[in-house]
């Protein structure tokens, strides 16, 4: 095989001057996280509404939220990325989306905006999905005991949908987290691209792969521990 | 106290229910029996206001459910209504399952709602349940705690749908007695069932529904003893054989 | 807002834009559909048999390329095939492969793992009522499968398949990262080109929602139609 | 004799795969016809010509595919492309991964920004978001600067040397650090040419450019080296140098003005493969 | 014909069967009952080698299914089973679910098939919906087809497990019917059953099942003449007082 191997090389200096290889990978793990738990965010408050949305008896609502979701799954992130990151500032006005540009951290924030909506309307469909799931008759149930639709919702129906969907919500989470690489295409220093980065300057392709998977994975073990955890913390049987 | 006159009901080009008119007074206790399919549920649902229907008129212990000024809310917490797959919540226990309406709909305060709670659940034998959740329970429990929890609001009416038919044969005895009792202390009662033993016992009438009629709303000696219609006399032979 | 748009580069670089670049995309996404349905199909009948050790290296591999974002593993794949080929076939170099077969194999390896998760639920999906009903005929474990659980399952999951299948169509934009050409690709380099950024991302937009859009409707069509028919 | 390495693989495949760059102006990128061109395919061509002549093959097909700075070398090492040609600058530290041929050109690393935003100096960049093409020596050079000097750049990777000097023309960066030959080219097919200006100051001595082999494969690399430095010294050197530098090219006919300079002819009159740029420096 | 000798079985640690033993002679017809969960479904399918057991030995038609050189699959064909979810092959039209195993198992010819399958839907009164898919036929329907495929295969026994008991009331009656025919044609039955009436029409014995054992294994007169055991009287009381 063509190639020379060196697994010394997390330990070199990059040529950032800041520190080790090993440390310009950490800091791409780190925006990873942050950009991850910021889309997050967006994702699981704007699908919430949307979702529940979605079930309401009210169609104008229901139509909407529907092009909602529509919208935003059937197109590919990547180039929902560049929506947010290229084109939206030239279609404000000149001021304003300058300003858009020259903000530091641009690419995160389009990063988070971009992945936040992107999931929002997949965690829509799961909390759509998660009411869907519980017996008619639980809303009826509600409904015969006098309880208002708000009420309904926030003392029956949500707190068993949500613990109905919590293992979809989990690889959503997952999903965000990897969905977070895309955004190297907009020069965000995530893990992906920084592993890209490290491969660039020092020609070891393996060597750093390598270390960006075992990071990813070790992401994803940990994020199913926590989850598994809240599951059986919330979980009817497990206690 | 129930009074329902020439409803009308369709889901799309559907009719449901047709011309349905019928009234039950106060500490009455009628059965609704027919095929499946028939519009039995609908026509229960109807009067608690949880379906809409499309003409006609149901007054519920004076109050037109049909009135836009009529708050649904009070009004369905004002009948009590047990479902066939029992419905608890099954997030939270069973004193929190009769509290929650209690507490949210009538505004009593937890005190109150808790000692109201307790009395019940003596009253159907599941005191020593109070802090299980409904999955912890069986079939015919959980049932007796809808009972419960729907009388926690001090209903003027109770409604039943097919309460024993999501039970094991074992279980449907003890939930017919909780029934049998209410009956017998004067509650007003619509109950749809095809247990004829509890029909028998405690019905002052039986309505026979078929295909979104009421095809016969007799007193009960006079349906056991001779059903007028066909259909009526078809669906006893069936269910009453084996 | 659009007074200084030029719409017409959409119109001069169209045939570019759609044999090049959206062909590429469909048949990429053709292939590795039909490919990576098979390979998944038998993934999951393996990893729910029970023989030994095969479905845990499955389990393995559908963990593995799990938790990997497909960027990460478009690069991991695009640069291993020929090192992989190398392996498979014992020569004495890597295999080189050009940058169409090398996505066709990326997108084959790493949606096997999805389509054959989805298979595995629809097996799963089959009450094991089904399973005993046709041993109890006498049918063996091989011959339950194959006429009685696999074409359930099938039809059942052919909503899903058919929406993994719009994923993996959106999913193929990512070969952008490697520089190989497909619609994507095509549109941003007319756009780079051409400067004309907002025109074409904007376009290319309108395109994957309309194709996705109606593939999905026709998906809900065929939901809709399974449920009469049970 | 028996063949290896690349030859053997050649004359079994009947093929080679030439790896092209999609915008470097003049090097190799696409024309109109999303076709690749430039000064170093052409030279490129010419290698296949002298291989297919030392291999005695009747046809030689040859292929194509795309290569960015920062897949080019993992897909060398990997077999997938033969020859890389392009813009890449010969250093010590690739020559640890690959191999390099004659040197085709020499070109510093510069920046070019608005006239509008009057940066001058690599100083004037303080505390500016700057671009540079991912995986290229140049990003690493202002990485670098940008350490030892404490400037406070933002540096922004871009996926290819188009992509980067968009984010100056959208205002997204305030420069964007590239070879000035590049630079030059792109400044060229932009739609403003006046608007742009290419800084005085640079980031490092010219540098060699070569196209890229594999390494360890002598066989292959002196077949290679010696058809270099043949057409380097013949006329028809110059005259596809010209051809890119002095002339209109695709795809707008423009001409990029920049005839050889000392060091240039003296790369031309003593071919190497040297990564050292003093070495280039005419006397 | 099917010869049970003290048979245990676990599921991990639970033990769901515990030394049953009993015997059903060719052409006798005998009813299981017992509460739920008491292992009358799982004993059943240890008949039909659909589950495995731990200890004891089970012989039927003369075939020890623990004997390493059965053939499972061809035994399996030899005896029929009934579902309580029918589990007809919900994309193969009904003949098809008849020929299938007639055709892959016994390899007998489409026609041969055909013609068997035929006769057997005009038995059990199905003949004008043999191109119909499961979906499109009722309860009844379809366990009485499920019945039928069970008896293309020629079994010398029939095992049902509680084949009435996802049936609405007024199907109950087909199904019981063409049961109660097949007993009365000297078919050996083995059926896990609620319905004391057909119990008392067709049973040469019950068996009365109470956490994994056999309680009771009696003649069916003396059965609901005078049942031994507290436990059968207990669940004997509660299934036929309503
Ligand atoms: N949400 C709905 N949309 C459309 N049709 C419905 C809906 N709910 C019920 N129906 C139809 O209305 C008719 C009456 O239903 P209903 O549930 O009242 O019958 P039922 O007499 O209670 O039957 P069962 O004994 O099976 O409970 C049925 O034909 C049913 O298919
Ligand atoms: N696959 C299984 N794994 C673990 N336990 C099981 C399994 N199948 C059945 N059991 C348990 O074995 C016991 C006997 O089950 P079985 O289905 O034989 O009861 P049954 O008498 O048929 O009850 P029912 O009247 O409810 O059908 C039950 O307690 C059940 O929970
Ligand atoms: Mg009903
Ligand atoms: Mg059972």
């Amino acid at each position: 095989m063509n190639y020379h191997w060196n697994w010394q090389i997390f330990w070199e200096l990059s040529p950032e001057g800041t520190g080790t290889y090993l440390d310009m990978l950490l800091s791409g793990l780190w925006w990873t996280i942050l950009t991850s738990l910021a889309a997050w965010a967006v994702g699981l408050v704007v699908g919430s509404v949307v979702g529940i949305a979605r079930t309401l008896p009210i169609r104008p609502l229901q139509w909407l939220a529907g092009a909602y979701v529509e919208l935003f799954r059937n197109i590919p992130l990547l180039v929902q990325l560049f929506l947010w990151y290229f084109v939206l500032p030239e279609l404000l006005p000149h001021g304003l989306g300058l300003w858009m540009k020259q903000m530091p951290n641009a690419a995160f924030y389009s990063a988070v905006a971009g992945v936040g909506f992107f999931t929002s309307s997949r965690v829509a469909e799961q909390v759509r999905a998660g009411i869907g799931a519980l017996p008619r008759g639980q809303s009826m149930a509600g409904k015969a005991l006098g309880l208002t639709v708000a009420q309904t919702y926030r003392y029956v129906l949500l707190p068993m949908a949500y613990r109905i969907i919590l293992p979809p919500l989990t690889s959503e989470f997952l999903n965000t987290i990897k969905n977070t690489s895309v955004a190297l295409t907009i020069g965000l220093l995530e893990l992906t691209a920084r592993a890209r980065a490290m491969q660039e300057f020092s020609f070891q392709v393996f060597e750093s792969f390598t270390a960006a998977t075992i990071m990813y994975m070790v992401i994803n073990m940990v994020v199913v521990i926590a989850m598994r955890t809240l599951e059986r913390r919330v979980s009817l049987t497990g206690r | 106290m129930i009074d329902i006159t020439l409803v009308n009901k369709f889901y799309g080009n559907f009719q449901v229910l047709t011309d349905c008119t019928t009234k039950v007074r106060k500490g009455e206790v009628v059965v609704v029996c027919g095929p499946s399919g028939s519009g039995k549920s609908t026509l229960i649902k109807c009067v608690n206001a949880l379906e809409p229907f499309q003409s006609g008129r149901i007054i519920v212990d004076g109050v037109d459910l049909s009135d836009p000024k009529v708050d649904l809310n009070r009004l369905r917490a004002r009948v009590g209504m047990v479902f066939q797959h029992f419905e608890l919540f099954p997030h939270l226990r069973i004193t929190e399952n009769l509290c929650l309406a209690q507490e949210k709909v009538l505004g009593r305060s937890h005190e109150e709602a808790m000692a109201k709670t307790l009395s019940l659940l003596e009253r159907v034998g599941l005191k020593d349940h109070a802090e299980k959740r409904p999955g912890q329970l069986s079939g015919g429990q959980q049932q007796r705690v809808a009972i419960a929890r729907a009388l926690a609001m001090d209903p003027v009416a109770m409604l039943f749908d097919e309460p024993t038919s999501a039970l094991d044969p074992e279980m449907i005895k003890e939930v017919l007695d909780v029934m049998i009792e209410l009956a017998q202390d004067g509650m007003t009662m619509m109950v749809v069932t095809h247990e004829m033993g509890f029909a028998r016992k405690v019905a002052d009438r039986v309505i026979f529904m078929d295909k979104g009629e009421i095809v016969e709303d007799v007193p009960k000696d006079d349906f056991f003893g001779k059903p007028h219609s066909d259909r009526a006399q078809a669906f006893l032979s069936k269910i009453l054989t084996h | 807002m659009f007074a200084n748009f030029d719409f017409d580069v959409i119109r001069r670089s169209l045939s570019y834009l759609l044999i090049d670049g959206m062909g590429f995309t469909l048949l990429l996404t053709g292939l590795a559909t039909l490919l990576a349905g098979i390979l998944g199909t038998i993934l999951a009948v393996i990893r729910l048999s029970p023989v030994p050790v095969l479905p845990r290296l499955i389990i393995g591999y559908v963990e593995f390329v799990r938790s990997l974002p497909l960027v990460l593993l478009i690069f991991w794949f695009y640069f291993l095939v020929p090192y992989i080929g190398q392996w498979l076939t014992g020569a004495e170099r890597p295999i080189a492969v050009g940058a169409f077969s090398s996505a066709l194999i990326t997108f084959t390896l790493v949606e096997a793992v999805y389509f054959s998760e989805i298979m595995r639920a629809g097996i799963q999906s089959i009450s094991r009522g089904q399973l005993a009903a046709a041993r109890a005929v006498g049918l063996g474990y091989m011959q339950s499968m194959r006429y009685v659980v696999l074409p359930q399952a099938f039809r059942n999951m052919v909503p899903l398949l058919l929406t993994q299948t719009i994923v993996l169509f959106q999913d193929t934009s990512l070969v952008y990262v490697v520089s190989i050409t497909d619609f994507l690709g095509a549109a941003g380099k007319v756009a780079q080109r051409d400067g004309r950024l907002v025109e074409m991302y904007l376009f290319a937009a309108v395109v994957y929602f309309i194709m996705c859009f109606a593939a999905s409707m026709l998906v809900r069509h065929l939901q809709r139609r399974n449920e009469f028919a049970r | 004799e028996d063949l290896t390495g690349t030859l053997k693989k050649i004359k079994e495949t009947g093929s080679i795969t030439l790896g092209y760059r999609e915008s470097s102006v003049p090097f190799s990128y696409l024309d109109d016809n999303q076709k690749p061109v430039g000064y170093a395919m052409d030279i490129c061509y010419k290698i296949v010509d002298a291989v297919k002549a030392d291999l005695k093959l009747d046809k030689l097909e040859v292929k194509l595919n795309p290569v960015s700075s920062s897949t080019r070398i993992p897909l060398m090492a990997n077999g997938t492309i033969d020859l890389e040609c392009g813009s890449t600058t010969n250093n010590v530290d690739r020559q640890k991964q690959v191999a390099f041929t004659n040197s085709h050109f020499l070109t510093a690393s510069r920046f070019v920004s608005k006239k509008a935003n009057k940066i001058t100096g690599i100083e004037g960049l303080k505390g500016k978001t700057v671009a540079s093409t991912s995986g290229t020596t140049n990003i690493k050079q202002v990485v670098e600067a940008n350490a030892e000097r404490g400037l406070g750049l933002t540096v922004l990777p871009s996926k290819d040397h188009a992509e980067g000097f968009l984010l100056v023309e959208t205002d997204r960066a305030a420069a964007f650090v590239m070879d000035d030959i590049l630079l030059a080219g792109l400044i060229a097919g932009s739609k403003e040419p006046a608007a742009y200006e290419i800084s005085k100051d640079s980031f490092s001595l010219p540098e060699p450019y070569g196209i890229m082999l594999r390494k360890d494969d002598p066989a292959f690399k002196a077949l290679v080296d010696k058809a270099t430095a043949d057409l380097y010294k013949s006329p028809e050197g110059v005259k596809i140098y010209e051809k890119w530098f002095t002339q209109p090219i695709p795809p707008k006919g423009l001409v990029l003005n920049v005839p050889m300079d000392a060091a240039m002819k003296k790369a031309f009159a003593q071919p190497s493969d040297s990564p050292d740029p003093a070495s280039y420096v005419a006397n």
